[in-house]
């Protein structure tokens, strides 16, 4: 039995993707659907709020140059060895961008806390960065179980994504999604409102059915939509899967430090200039 | 017997993780990386934790953070775009934010693990004013914190190209320990832009010996070809080689 | 090669256990070490203030019976099917054991607190129970983050263990174990600062060495010691692995009504009686 | 077609779950799990969620509560030692809290689900004045919250061997909805220690039509047998020893 979680393509998946919507994606190494953000580029949406948990890169850099970001809340923006983000910085500099700058853990805190359904979780540290007076949803107080007066801590508004969007090596016909060790993507999908995933391969298996293979599964519960997409996560890298496209990548560095070549790698890579089907 | 300045680099950084447990390193750090390697081949009981490949969390992204404020992380490096007198540090960029008119990456994990992890090694290996500034434009994490602020951890040292220098977090000052081989203390006072205390009589940073440099030769090599491997290639060409006859994979 | 980590005996493991820890262990069908619970008996612990992650039954029911608790943290002592926990039950009438009672979520918070190295954890609902004001450790403050005033939340102090102890289905020569989706059990060693592991078997494989297995496995890392204990949690049911020895705690039950049939309970399957080495 | 009192009880539970997607279930609750199930059988999106064998869950002991948090539970079922008017259970005993003269277990997790889950369901079978008191010695978890205090979750019926009530949080009282067949209002009167609401007419709860009995025996005792084997063999004894035959174990 196949779920009606499981769509037919990448495109009718980020159909779940409203614009406006508040969008959880993970760090380069984890799993990014590189494939869901050509679909989302070619729908031209509008007006997303990435969550990058903690950080993101390429597929950060892509979306603001297609005009699809209008706040980023990030821990950093990097294309790794490959060098500075160059649409982001742009974007930057320009203040096209709503920047939420953060540290990692306060992303995953935020995203914990919504797990949790409470509205906000604390952290230690982090008082003294100017990140805190730039945060204005962010709040100090005392902390009331200190044994002295003082003791002022940061808390953190929970983070409650409208979607999580990441890609996974295999998903089961149910929609059970197995993501290993990358637990980020498991505490996104418990916090967001849907979770959407490309997977490398739909397999017949139930994940849940043994301990073994459940320990690294997302249940179906939270999983809104899952679309097969082999090499779904290329150019970047995928775990020990794949390895990134290094010359691909280069080449987005080089084309993309200005919009014109922004545009033109958009057009060769990801058929920005085909003719699409909008999502809605 | 020769060495490179990575070489040295990487030896003096194993000697100042001495009595270290656990070590984390970031994925773009290979000098660290191999400086940690090199302190676990001399003390098997080292740990060397962060973003590896085959590496030792298995509960997310967020395991580094857990780790360090259980205490479990006894030294972590931190770069900087710039860095100031007082040990603040802008991972952020210069100008006034947000519309910084050059923008770095961000912060990372830095604000929170600057606080909390006992032995925090500033490493950059460009020794300019531009890097070591007298004020930080955006503190990404602070070197000190006021009194009542809890804190366990902060900067220990700080190497770079030209020289080691050491952290007096009573004093919020930095003070020269060591000029590397080949630079000088001119060098080092006209390319630093904040002041720093210094002894009377500057000394030089030690070479590594013979034994430590066939270590970092050798299986420090083969690890850091496995991690790192671009870095590898060219610091460490065999063992480089090595390492991709056996996973085929070029740097992800 | 064999870590320093793996011991020789069960015995060996509970060493590790002061008099007067704060001793966290789970519940019945998550992996309870009754082999190290009979160790800590024949050791003659005392003192223990015991977190039962989130219920206990058997384990807390044997150790308070022996003498070994001072202090319960729980949200529940019960023996399932097999009706109430007999010494417990005698031990809060007597007042010899102090109570922390507590609800299923805040001991997971707590923990999770101590997991974080933050101060205390906020939980939603829990407010108008009697459980608040019977916890002075517990406060109340009204939420930082509301959008009118008021709104009050319960703040849970962290929960550090000195030690975690439970059973598992097998660790490997490094010391990693495996806890499979009993998530739990990695929350429990995280938060603690030591942690003692019982396993059916230790093996040969790297548990690290591939993530299908990483993805339920405690990193050593976390781990102190870990003694194999074939049938380990016997006689409660350990996962899928055995069932319970219904017999065998049925008997308990009839026996452990007074504390003289406790006596010739732990004598006939505890070792009580036999002269062993107290561990420090 | 004759049933008995517990196929009733499971029969008239699932029509309490009507619209709920996600049902969670107790260890120890049979008769709930058994409605839970029958619900399922009725509609293929509903999902029972808790500590079952081969469940949904893979983040622990505490996914259940942050499932419920994040609002993904609809439903879920609290029994109590004792229940008052209010809607107030009672799970640890009687007298004065800590040394209670009887001690039940303990909380478990209702003084948070209590206030999270929308449909919340009183289960008891004993209908007695000792279990249905004017007001509980403890407040394991209360029935309503003073205004301003989050919730979203709370007492939605209560059922037992006699009757079934629906609870009305606004007057914070229960309203008796039907006597099941067998039982009287006067004997529901004599055996409740707290007021209550009643309609001028009290309607008889009404049995299972032949098709839902036949889910109950057929399926449900099936699934039923695979997760409380000892209650399923009282119950429905076929499907037990199908059970029994297919696991070889012992309840645990």
């Amino acid at each position: 039995m196949t779920s009606n979680r499981i769509v037919d393509s990448v495109d009718a998946l980020v159909a779940g993707v409203r614009d406006r919507a508040m969008v959880a994606v993970p760090r380069d190494t984890s799993g990014v659907s590189m494939a869901a953000t050509a679909a989302l580029i070619r729908r031209r949406a509008r007006g997303l709020h990435l969550v990058c948990v903690p950080t993101s890169g390429l597929q950060a850099d892509l979306l603001i140059g297609a005009g699809c970001v209008a706040t980023i809340e990030t821990s950093a923006v990097t294309l790794g060895e490959f060098g500075l983000a160059p649409r982001f910085t742009a974007a930057v500099k320009a203040g096209t961008i709503e920047l939420k700058d953060a540290t990692c853990p306060a992303i995953h805190a935020g995203l914990q806390a919504a797990q949790k359904g409470i509205p906000f979780m604390p952290l230690r540290g982090v008082l003294g960065s100017d990140l805190v007076s730039h945060r204005d949803d962010w709040k100090v107080i005392d902390n009331p179980f200190a044994e002295t007066a003082g003791d002022p801590i940061l808390l953190l508004p929970a983070i409650r994504p409208d979607v999580a969007l990441f890609h996974a090596p295999r998903a089961d016909r149910h929609g059970n999604v197995w993501i290993g060790r990358q637990r980020e993507l498991m505490t996104m999908a418990h916090a967001a409102r849907e979770t959407l995933v490309t997977v490398e391969a739909i397999v017949d298996d139930d994940l849940l059915a043994s301990d073994e293979t459940a320990a690294g599964t997302i249940p179906s519960l939270y999983v809104s939509a899952v679309a097969e997409a082999e090499f779904g996560a290329r150019p970047l890298a995928f775990w020990d899967a794949y390895p990134a496209e290094a010359v691909q990548i280069s080449e987005y560095v080089r084309l993309a430090r200005s919009q014109d070549g922004f545009a033109r790698y958009v057009a060769r890579y990801l058929g920005g200039g085909e003719a699409t089907t909008a999502a809605e | 017997m020769d060495c490179s300045r990575e070489e040295l680099l990487i030896a003096t950084i194993a000697r100042l993780l001495e009595g270290c447990r656990h070590v984390a390193v970031g994925e773009l750090s290979p000098i660290p990386g191999a400086a940690a390697f090199l302190a676990r081949q001399r003390d098997d009981r080292v740990t060397v934790l962060g973003r590896l490949k085959n590496n030792m969390f298995t509960n997310g992204g967020v395991e580094l953070f857990d780790c360090a404020a259980q205490g479990r992380i006894d030294a972590f490096f931190i770069g900087g775009g710039q860095i100031d007198g007082e040990a603040n540090i802008n991972l952020i960029g210069t100008g006034d934010y947000p519309r910084t008119e050059v923008r770095w990456p961000g912060c990372f994990g830095t604000a929170f693990l600057y606080a909390m992890v006992p032995r925090v090694i500033l490493f950059r290996q460009e020794h300019s004013r531009r890097v070591l500034v007298p004020r930080v434009d955006f503190i990404s994490a602070p070197g000190t914190s006021a009194p009542g602020v809890y804190r366990r951890g902060g900067p220990y040292a700080l190497i770079t190209n030209m020289a080691l220098f050491a952290f007096d977090t009573a004093r919020r000052r930095f003070r020269l320990e060591s000029v590397h081989p080949g630079a000088s203390l001119e060098a080092v006072l006209d390319n630093t832009g904040f002041d720093f205390d210094r002894p009377d009589e500057v000394a030089q940073t030690p070479a590594p010996d013979a034994e430590t440099l066939s270590l970092m030769r050798g299986p420090v090599a083969r690890e850091i070809a496995r991690t790192y491997p671009r870095f590898a290639a060219s610091l460490f060409p065999d063992a480089a080689e090595d390492a991709k006859r056996l996973t085929g994979h070029l740097p992800g």
